[in-house]
C-alpha cells in the first residue's frame, strides 16, 4: 500500500466473494493437522471437502520464523504468538481482519478479543485462536520443597545448577523482568514488555546470573519432555502440555504458575496484506475457531480454547478446567507476550523503551 | 576449369606422397616441440623417426593424426591439406605405445570400432574384424577383454584394431617399447611383413635404432624438434650427416682435433664405425690381400676391456696418447693371440671408412 | 608394508570400535522405533509395534519421501549434467582460471548451510518472486543441485584422471565423432563413477535440511522437513525413528550397488 | 595430458564450461552477492523490514561487541576439534580397511561406514541426545568406571558432529590410502624402516592431502551448524545459531555475520588448496 | 658350544655367498611362480637372473627383498637364514623398475631416508647422501623433487638411494627397462662400473639378453619359475644347456629331426649361432686356411632377405628342402658377389659349431 501509515496493511474486506480453491498458512506444529501424521486427528480434510480450499501448511518453528515468511508474501494465513502479532501489523504484513465475516467471533471469550497484541486502534488484526501460560515445571522427587515462585530458576537458581531450563528466545527476558517487578520494585517496572535500558540492564544481569545454572535452554517439546524425562533439566518454564505429556511418561513433575504470574501466549490467526485466496483464508479462520475444531485444536496441541463453545466439544470432559480456558482470573495473571517496542506500552511517555532487535542481542549476550 | 586441371595434377602427385610436413611446427608454451619441419612419407613406405627422447617425435606422429594443431606450417595427407582437418575425418589410424584398448569391449567389438562408428552393418563388422584379427594370428581371442590379453598379444588387437578398414597411412608410437626383446624381434619381423602384404603406408617412431635400422625402408633422425638427416638406413647408418646421427645411429669412434690428427691423420671430425676396424696381432702385418696397400692406416694399442656380448666380441683398447677405440669383432673364428686383456694389439682401417661428419 | 600381529589386531579394534560407534545410535533408533516411551526415555519402559504401523499408515511420511525423492532425483540430474561438463572442461582442458573453477565449485558445500540457505532465499525473493515463481520443489531443487555439483565433478574428475586419454584420442582416430566418442568410450568409462558420484549426491540431498528451510515454499515437505517438524509434534517422535530405521535398512541396497559399480575405485568421493 | 587451446577446442571448451559456471554464477555466487551485499543495508528494528540504506553499522558491532568475537571463537575452536577428532578417528580406521583388511571385506566396511549417511542428520543427533542425557546410555557405559557422561553443553556437540562428519573424513582419507602403490611401503621397507617409520614417513605426508580434503566438510561443516547444538548443546551458542536468530529478525545482520564463516572458510580453502586437498576431494 | 662353533662355521662360508636361495617354492594361489629353485650369489658378484615375462623373474628377487614368504624353502644372505626376516632388517636394497621414489621427498631426502630411519646425525647424513649422489653424477640435483628430474635421473636416484649406506647386495629389478636405448647403455656401462668399485653383489633382474651378457659375471637363465642354465655368459651363450637357452640367449638356428639331418649331417637337435655361418660364392671354396678340411660343413642356398643392421648384416637363406638359416656377417669388407637378394651363396660352418642342445 502507499500513503500514510495508517494504509499499511491494507484494508480489510467488506464481503466474502467464492473461495480460490487454495489457501497457504503459516502455524505451529499441531495447529493444521491433516491425518497425515495421526490419521485420527484431521481437521484440515473436513475443511478442503467443506469449502473446496486445498490446504498447504507450513511449519514454523519460531515466531521470528513466522514473521520472515510471512514477509515472503506468499502466504495467506498465519497462527501468530504475541510477541509476532504487533511486528506483522507494524509493518504491513497483516491486514485488518473484518470480524463480521467470522461467524464464529462472537463465541470467543471477551477476554481476548481487543487485546494489545492483536489489535490496534480498535481494529481487530486476526481472531485468537488459543492461550496458554507459561508454567514453572519442576521434578518433585529432585526439587524439594515445591518451589511457588519464579526465585527458584532466578536468585536460587544455583541449587540445582545445571539443570535449569529456560525458554530459548529473546521474549523469555519478560520472565525475568515479570520476577523482577516483585523482587526488585525500586527498578519501577510496571510491564514486563516495557522496559527502558536501565531495566533491561538489570532484566539480562539476572539471566547472566541464571545462564551459570541452565543446563539448557529448550525451544520444542521433545526437547523439554526427554530433558525432564531423564533428569537433565528438573526445574524451568514450561507450557502445560508439556506438563501433562511429561507426566504422562510417568516422569515425576509438576507445573505451577508461581506467585508472581507468569508470561504466556495467545495465539492469532492473522491474514496477510497481500493474501493471495483471502477468501479461503477467512473460511479457515472461521473454521479454526468454530467450537468443534477448536476443541479439537486445543486437546491436541495442549492449550486453552478462544472458543466459549468449545468446552463442551472436548474428548477429555476436564479438558478446560485443566488449561483454565474459562478461568479469568487465572489468566489475569498471565502477561501475554507482546512485542516490546520504542513507544513504551505501559504509558510512560518520559523515556524510550527497549525495542525486539534490543532484547534480540541482549539475548544473545545472555547466552553469551 | 583451371582449378580442376590443378586438383588433377595434385591428384597425381597422390600416387606417390602418403604424408607431406611443410615447415610445421609445434609449441607447447615456451617449449618448442618440432620446429619447422619438412618431411615427405611416400606412399606404401616404411618409414621410420628415430630419435631420443623428448626429441618430439610423438608430437610429430599426434600431428599427423590431428591430435595436436601445429603453429604454424602445413600438414598434408595424400596430397589434401589436412592441417584443419579433425582426427576423425583423417585416413590415418594410430596404434598407441599404450595400446589404449577400449577396457569395456571385447577384443571382436575393439577391432571393429572404425566400422561400427562408420555404420556398416553388423554381419559384414563382424566378418571384417575376423579377417584383420586372423592378419595378426589373434583369431581364438575375439570375445576375450584386453585385460585378459598379455602385452604382445594386446599389441596385435592394437595393431588389428588400426588395420581393419585399411587406413591409407598407419602411425605407430614405440609400439613395441613395452615388450620384452625376443617377443619384439618376433613382432617386429610381423610388422615388417604385414607393411609389406598390405602396402599400408606405415610411419613408426621409435628410439630404438635397431629397430629403425632393420625395418625402415626411409629414416629421419630426429633431435630437439629438428630433423638431422632423411634417408635409407643404410645411407644414415654408412654416410651420418653430423656427429649427432653417428653417435646415435650405432654406435662409434668420433675423433676430433689432436686425436683426429694423432688416429687418423686428417684434422677434423672422424667416424670410425667400430666393426670397421681389424684387429691383428702387433708383430704380423694385417691379415689379406690390401693388408700394406696405401688408404689403409694401421695403429697400435693395449687391450683395457674386453666385452662377450654374444654374436660378437667389444674390444676397447687404448691408444698410446690417451685415446680410446671401441673394436667389434664378430665370434666367427678364434681371436689373434695378443687378444687378451693388458694384451698390444694392432688395429687397421681403410681410410675410408674413418668418415668425415660435420660436428 | 609388513605390520605386526599386535599392530594389526590394534588397528582391527580401532576399526571395530570405530564402526561400533558409528552404528549404535543408529541401532538405538531401531530400538526406539520399538520404544513404547514416547520421548525415547531409556531404558525402554516397554516394547511395542504401534509406531511401526503409524509410520506405515503416515501420508504425512509418504508425501515428504515422494517429494525428498523428486527433489533429490531432479538434484541429482542436474548435477550429473552440471558437474559432468565441468569435470570435462578441467580435466581435459588447458585454461586459464581452471583451478578457480574447482575452488568456486567446492564453494556451495564447503559454506555453511545456513549461509547458503539465505543467500538463495534472499536471491529467490529479489529475483524469482517479482516474475511470479514462488518457493516450492523448484526453489529446493535449485539450490540441492548448487552444491550437488561439486560431487559429481570431484567423481568424474577422479575418473578421468584415471581414463587415459589416449583412448579418445584412439577414437576420434578411429574415425568416431564426439559423440560417438562419448557414447561408445567415456560413457561407458564413467558410467560407474556416474552412479556413485549420483548416489552421493543423491544422499547429500536427502538429508539437506537447512538449505531445504530456507529455499522450500508452502507445502513443500521433504523428509528431513517433515522430521523436522514431527520432532517437534507432541505424538511423532517415535514415529521418525522408525522412518529413519527404514531409511538405514533400505539404502543399504543402493550403497552396495554403487560400491559394486566402482569397486576399483573408492567408490565415491565427496 | 590435458590439451592446450586451440581455436576448436576453445569452442568446446566454452561449451562444456558455460553451463556449469553460469548456474554456479546465477544461482549461488549471485546470491551471495546479494546477501552480502545487504549486510550493508539497515533493518527497522520494529518491522523487520530491510531499510535501503548503504552502511557500515552491521560490521561495526559485529567487530565491536565482544560477544561476537566470544562465539566466532567457540566456534572456530569446536570445529578444529571436531576436524582433529574426525582425522584422528579416520586415519587408523581407513588405514585398516585400505590396508590391512582382505580385499574381499573392504566393500562391506565400506558400505558400513556410507550406509549411516542416509539415517538423517536430525534423527541421529536426537539418537545422541537420548545416548548423552543425565539416565542415558553413555552415562550408563561410563558409570562402572565411575565416570560421568559429558552432559549436553559443548563436549557433547563436539562428539556428535565429529559423529556426524565421520564418514566425510574417512572416504577420501581411504581413496587416498588405497591409491598409495605398494611399492612406496615397499621401497621404504627395503630401506630399513619398520612399520612406524614407514607410516610416519611416507604414510602420512601421502594422505595429508585428503586429510586435507576431508577436513573441508567436517570444519565447514561444523562451521555452519545449528541444529546439533540447539538439540545437543545445551546452553552452547554458535555463530550458526546467531545467524539463525537473526535471519528473520534483522536480515542486514544476519548478512554480516554471515561473513564470518565465508571469510573463515574461504582463507582455509585457499590454504588446503596448496597442498592439493582440492583435488583428493 | 655346539651352537657357537656351528655358528662360526657359517661365518666362514658368509664370506663367499652373499645369496642362497635352498628349494625356494612360491606359489600364487594355484599359480606357481617360483619352482623350487636353488641359486647361489657370490660375494661382490654381478649376478642377473634372465628370462622371458612371467616366468618369475621379479618374484625372485622379490622373496630376495622379503617383499614375498616362500611357500617352501630357505632363503639365506651372507650365511644367516633370512626366511622369516622382514625386508628392513635385510642387508639388501632395492632399486625397483618403477623407481619408487617418495613423490614429497627432495632428492637429497630420498636418498638419505636409509640414514634417517636408522637415525643417524642429520649432518652425516647429508654428507653421505652428497656422497650417493656424487656417484651417480647428480650432485646439483639434491634440493629437486622427484617429479622434476627426467627417466635417466630418477633412475640414477633410486640407485643412489639404494646404495648411500652400502648395503651387502644390491637387487635390482629391470633398472634400465624404461629408459631409451642410448640411455640404457650408458647406465650399462656405469652400473657395471659401480659394481666394480663398490664391491657390492649385484641380483639383477632382465629380460634383454645383451644387458645380460655385457653386465654380468655369471647368468642364471629362468623360465616357468625354474632355473634353466647358470654360468658365466660365454658359457650360456656358447653352450646352452637347452634349446629354451639357445633361442633366448642370442638368436640362433635350431635344426630338428629331418632339418638336423639335411643340414648338420646327423639326427639330434643342433643350435648354429648365425655368426659362426660363413658366406662364400658357391662356386669358390670357402675363404681361409680350413676351407675344405675334415670337420667343416659347406652347403648352397639361395637369398631370401638381407637386411642391414647397422654393424652387421643379416642374411635369410633358403636351403634346397626348404630349411632356413640366418646369417650373420659384420660390415667389415665386401661382400661376396653373389650376395644378393635371390642370389645363389654358400654356406659353411665348423662342424664344432653346430652345437647339440638337449631339447
Ligand atoms: N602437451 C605437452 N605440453 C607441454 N610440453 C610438451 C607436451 N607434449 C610434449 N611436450 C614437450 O615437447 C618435447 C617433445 O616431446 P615428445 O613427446 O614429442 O618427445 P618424444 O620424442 O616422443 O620423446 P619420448 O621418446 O620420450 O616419447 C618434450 O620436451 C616434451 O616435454
Ligand atoms: N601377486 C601375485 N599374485 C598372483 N600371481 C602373481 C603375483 N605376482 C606374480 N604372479 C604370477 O607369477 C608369475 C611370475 O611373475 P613375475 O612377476 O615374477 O614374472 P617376471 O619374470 O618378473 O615377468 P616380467 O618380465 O613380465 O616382469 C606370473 O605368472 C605372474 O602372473
Ligand atoms: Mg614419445
Ligand atoms: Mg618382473
Amino acid at each position: 500500500g502507499s500513503g500514510g501509515d495508517d494504509d499499511k496493511g491494507g484494508h480489510a474486506p467488506d464481503r466474502l466473494g467464492k473461495g480460490e480453491g487454495k489457501v497457504n498458512i503459516i502455524a505451529w506444529a499441531g495447529y493444521a493437522e491433516d491425518g497425515s501424521n495421526d490419521p485420527t486427528v484431521d481437521w484440515v480434510h473436513p475443511f478442503e471437502k467443506k469449502t473446496g480450499c486445498q490446504v498447504n501448511t507450513k511449519t514454523a518453528g519460531t515466531s521470528d520464523e513466522m514473521v520472515s515468511l510471512m514477509k515472503t508474501g506468499q502466504y495467506d494465513t498465519v497462527s501468530a504468538s504475541g510477541d509476532a502479532t504487533l511486528r506483522l501489523i507494524a509493518s504491513g504484513d497483516a491486514a485488518p481482519v473484518n470480524t463480521k465475516l467470522v461467524p464464529h467471533y462472537k463465541d470467543i471469550f471477551p477476554a481476548l478479543k481487543q487485546q494489545p497484541f492483536n489489535s490496534r486502534d480498535g481494529r481487530m488484526y486476526g481472531i485468537p485462536h488459543g492461550r496458554g501460560a507459561n508454567l514453572l515445571m519442576y521434578r518433585t522427587d529432585k526439587v524439594k520443597p515445591a518451589p511457588d515462585s519464579w526465585r527458584a530458576v532466578f536468585d536460587d537458581a544455583a541449587a540445582h545448577s545445571g539443570h535449569v531450563t529456560a525458554y530459548d528466545s529473546p521474549i523469555y527476558i519478560a520472565d525475568a523482568a515479570l520476577y523482577l517487578m516483585r523482587a526488585k520494585p525500586s527498578l519501577g517496572i510496571k510491564n514486563p514488555y516495557a522496559l527502558d535500558q536501565k531495566q533491561l540492564d538489570a532484566a539480562v544481569d539476572l539471566l547472566k546470573k541464571q545462564h551459570k545454572a541452565v543446563g539448557e535452554y529448550w525451544s520444542d517439546y521433545q526437547k523439554e519432555i526427554t530433558a525432564f524425562n531423564g533428569g537433565d533439566s528438573v526445574i524451568g518454564t514450561t507450557w502445560q502440555v508439556i506438563a501433562n505429556l511429561t507426566k504422562a511418561e510417568k516422569a515425576p513433575v509438576k507445573a505451577v504458575l508461581p506467585k508472581e504470574g507468569a508470561t504466556g501466549w495467545s495465539d492469532t490467526w492473522m491474514v496477510s496484506a497481500k493474501a493471495e485466496h483471502p477468501n479461503c483464508a477467512y473460511k479457515w479462520l472461521d473454521w479454526i475457531v468454530s467450537p468443534k475444531v477448536n476443541a479439537q485444536v486445543a486437546e491436541y496441541f495442549g492449550e486453552a480454547p478462544s472458543n466459549r463453545k468449545a468446552c463442551a466439544e472436548t474428548s477429555d470432559p476436564n479438558h478446560c478446567a485443566v488449561f483454565h480456558a474459562d478461568d479469568e482470573k487465572y489468566f489475569q495473571r498471565v502477561h501475554f507476550w507482546t512485542t516490546p517496542i520504542k513507544e513504551c506500552l505501559d504509558g510512560r511517555k518520559d523515556t524510550t523503551c527497549t525495542d525486539y532487535a534490543q532484547w534480540t542481542r541482549a539475548w544473545t549476550e545472555v547466552k553469551g | 576449369m583451371a582449378e580442376t586441371e590443378t586438383r588433377a595434377r595434385t591428384g597425381t602427385t597422390t600416387t606417390r606422397t602418403a604424408v607431406r610436413l611443410e615447415a610445421v611446427t609445434k609449441d607447447f608454451g615456451t617449449v618448442r616441440a618440432v620446429d619447422a619441419v619438412d618431411l615427405t612419407v611416400r606412399e606404401s613406405e616404411f618409414f621410420t623417426l628415430l630419435g631420443p627422447s623428448g626429441s618430439g617425435k610423438t608430437t610429430l606422429l599426434r600431428l599427423v593424426a590431428g591430435f595436436e594443431q601445429p603453429t604454424a606450417g602445413r600438414i598434408e595427407l595424400a596430397g589434401d591439406d589436412v592441417t584443419a582437418t579433425p582426427p576423425h575425418r583423417r585416413d590415418a589410424h594410430t596404434v598407441f605405445q599404450d595400446y589404449a584398448l577400449f577396457p569395456h569391449m571385447s577384443v571382436e567389438q575393439n577391432v571393429a570400432y572404425a566400422l561400427t562408428v562408420r555404420g556398416v552393418r553388423k554381419a559384414e563388422r563382424l566378418a571384417r574384424a575376423h579377417e584383420a584379427l586372423t592378419t595378426v594370428r589373434l583369431d581364438g581371442f575375439a570375445t576375450r577383454r584386453p585385460a585378459e590379453l598379455s602385452g604382445g598379444q594386446r599389441q596385435r588387437v592394437a595393431l588389428a584394431r588400426a588395420l581393419v578398414d585399411r587406413p591409407a597411412v598407419l602411425l605407430l608410437d614405440e609400439p613395441l617399447g613395452a615388450l620384452d626383446l625376443a617377443l619384439r624381434q618376433e613382432m617386429q619381423t610381423e610388422l615388417k611383413e604385414l607393411q609389406r602384404t598390405t602396402g599400408i603406408t606405415f610411419l613408426l617412431v621409435t628410439h630404438d635404432q635397431d629397430e629403425a635400422l632393420t625395418m625402415s625402408d626411409r629414416i629421419a633422425v630426429v633431435r630437439d624438434g629438428r630433423i638431422e638427416q632423411t634417408g635409407p638406413p643404410v645411407e644414415v647408418y654408412e654416410r651420418p650427416a653430423t656427429a649427432f646421427v653417428a653417435g646415435f645411429v650405432g654406435t662409434t669412434n668420433l675423433l676430433r682435433g689432436e686425436s683426429a690428427v694423432r688416429v687418423v691423420g686428417r684434422p677434423g671430425t672422424y667416424s670410425i664405425r667400430p666393426e670397421r676396424i681389424l684387429l691383428t696381432d702387433p708383430a704380423e702385418p694385417p691379415a689379406g690381400a690390401a693388408a700394406s696397400s696405401a688408404g689403409r692406416r694401421t695403429v697400435t694399442g693395449r687391450i683395457t676391456d674386453i666385452v662377450h656380448a654374444g654374436a660378437h666380441t667389444r674390444f676397447t683398447i687404448a691408444l698410446p696418447h690417451g685415446d680410446r677405440l671401441t673394436v667389434l669383432r664378430q665370434n666367427l673364428t678364434g681371436l689373434p693371440q695378443s687378444a687378451r686383456p693388458d694384451g698390444e694389439i694392432g688395429l687397421s682401417w681403410d681410410d675410408k671408412d674413418a668418415f668425415p661428419v660435420p660436428s | 608394508m609388513r605390520l605386526s600381529r599386535t599392530a594389526r589386531v590394534i588397528l582391527g579394534c580401532v576399526t571395530a570400535a570405530g564402526l561400533a560407534i558409528v552404528y549404535v545410535p543408529l541401532l538405538l533408533v531401531l530400538l526406539n522405533s520399538f520404544n513404547a516411551d514416547r520421548s525415547f526415555g531409556w531404558p525402554p519402559s516397554g516394547l511395542t509395534g504401534r509406531w511401526w504401523r503409524a509410520a506405515l499408515h503416515s501420508d504425512g511420511a509418504r508425501e515428504a519421501l515422494l517429494t525428498s525423492l523428486k527433489a533429490g532425483l531432479a538434484a541429482t540430474a542436474i548435477a550429473l549434467g552440471l558437474g559432468t561438463l565441468a569435470a570435462y572442461a578441467v580435466h581435459r582442458h588447458r585454461f586459464f582460471g581452471r583451478r578457480t573453477v574447482s575452488f568456486l565449485l567446492v564453494l556451495p558445500i564447503a559454506l555453511p548451510g545456513i549461509v547458503s540457505g539465505i543467500a538463495l532465499n534472499a536471491a529467490f525473493r529479489t529475483v524469482l518472486d517479482p516474475i511470479g515463481i514462488g518457493f516450492g520443489l523448484f526453489t529446493v531443487v535449485v539450490g540441492h543441485a548448487t552444491f550437488c555439483v561439486v560431487i559429481v565433478f570431484n567423481n568424474i574428475g577422479a575418473r578421468l584422471r584415471r581414463i587415459a586419454p589416449s583412448l579418445a584420442e584412439a577414437s576420434a582416430d578411429l574415425g568416431a565423432r564426439s559423440w560417438q566418442t562419448f557414447r561408445y568410450v567415456t560413457f561407458p568409462a564413467m558410467r560407474s563413477a556416474l552412479f556413485a558420484g549420483g548416489l552421493l549426491a543423491f544422499a547429500l540431498s536427502f538429508d539437506e535440511i537447512v538449505v531445504t528451510t530456507f529455499t522450500a515454499g508452502p507445502g513443500t515437505r521433504t523428509l528431513p522437513i517433515w522430521i523436522y517438524e514431527n520432532l517437534a509434534r507432541p505424538h511423532q517422535a517415535p514415529v521418525v525413528n522408525v522412518v529413519a530405521a527404514l531409511l538405514v535398512l533400505v539404502s543399504v541396497v543402493p550403497v552396495y550397488i554403487a560400491q559394486r559399480l566402482s569397486s576399483d575405485t573408492a567408490g565415491g568421493r565427496l | 595430458m590435458p590439451a592446450a587451446p586451440t581455436p576448436g577446442s576453445r569452442l568446446r571448451l566454452t561449451a562444456l564450461l558455460a553451463p556449469p559456471l553460469l548456474w554456479l554464477t546465477l544461482a549461488y555466487l549471485g546470491s551471495l552477492a546479494i546477501l552480502l551485499l545487504s549486510a550493508f543495508w539497515a533493518t527497522d528494528s520494529f518491522t523487520s523490514d530491510v531499510v535501503h540504506t548503504w552502511n557500515t553499522d552491521n560490521f561495526h558491532e559485529l567487530l565491536t561487541t565482544p560477544v561476537y568475537r566470544t562465539i566466532a571463537l567457540r566456534t572456530l575452536s569446536i570445529a578444529v576439534a571436531v576436524t582433529v577428532i574426525d582425522a584422528l578417528l579416520a586415519l587408523p580406521m581407513a588405514f585398516c580397511m585400505a590396508r590391512v583388511a582382505g580385499r574381499r571385506w573392504r566393500r562391506p566396511l565400506l558400505v558400513a561406514v556410507l550406509t549411516p549417511l542416509w539415517a538423517g542428520y536430525l534423527v541421529k543427533a536426537y539418537a545422541w541426545r537420548v545416548m548423552l542425557g543425565e539416565d542415558g546410555v553413555v552415562g550408563a557405559a561410563l558409570a562402572p568406571f565411575g565416570l560421568h557422561g559429558p552432559g549436553y553443553g559443548t563436549a557433547a556437540v563436539i562428539i556428535v558432529l565429529a559423529y556426524l562428519w565421520l564418514p566425510y573424513m574417512i572416504l577420501p582419507v581411504y581413496a587416498a590410502l588405497e591409491r598409495l602403490p605398494e611399492r612406496m611401503l615397499e621401497a621404504s621397507a627395503d630401506l630399513g624402516a619398520g612399520a612406524w617409520r614407514t607410516l610416519r614417513s611416507v604414510v602420512l605426508p601421502a594422505v595429508r592431502p585428503a586429510v586435507f580434503a576431508g577436513s573441508v566438510f567436517t570444519f565447514s561443516l561444523s562451521l555452519g551448524d545449528y541444529l546439533t547444538v540447539q538439540i545437543v548443546g545445551g546452553k552452547t551458542q554458535l555463530l550458526g545459531n546467531v545467524i539463525a536468530s537473526q535471519v528473520t529478525l534483522d536480515l542486514p545482520m544476519a548478512a554480516a555475520l554471515s561473513a564470518v564463516p565465508v571469510v573463515l572458510i574461504v582463507c582455509y580453502l585457499a590454504a588446503v588448496r596448496r597442498a592439493g586437498a582440492l583435488d583428493s576431494l
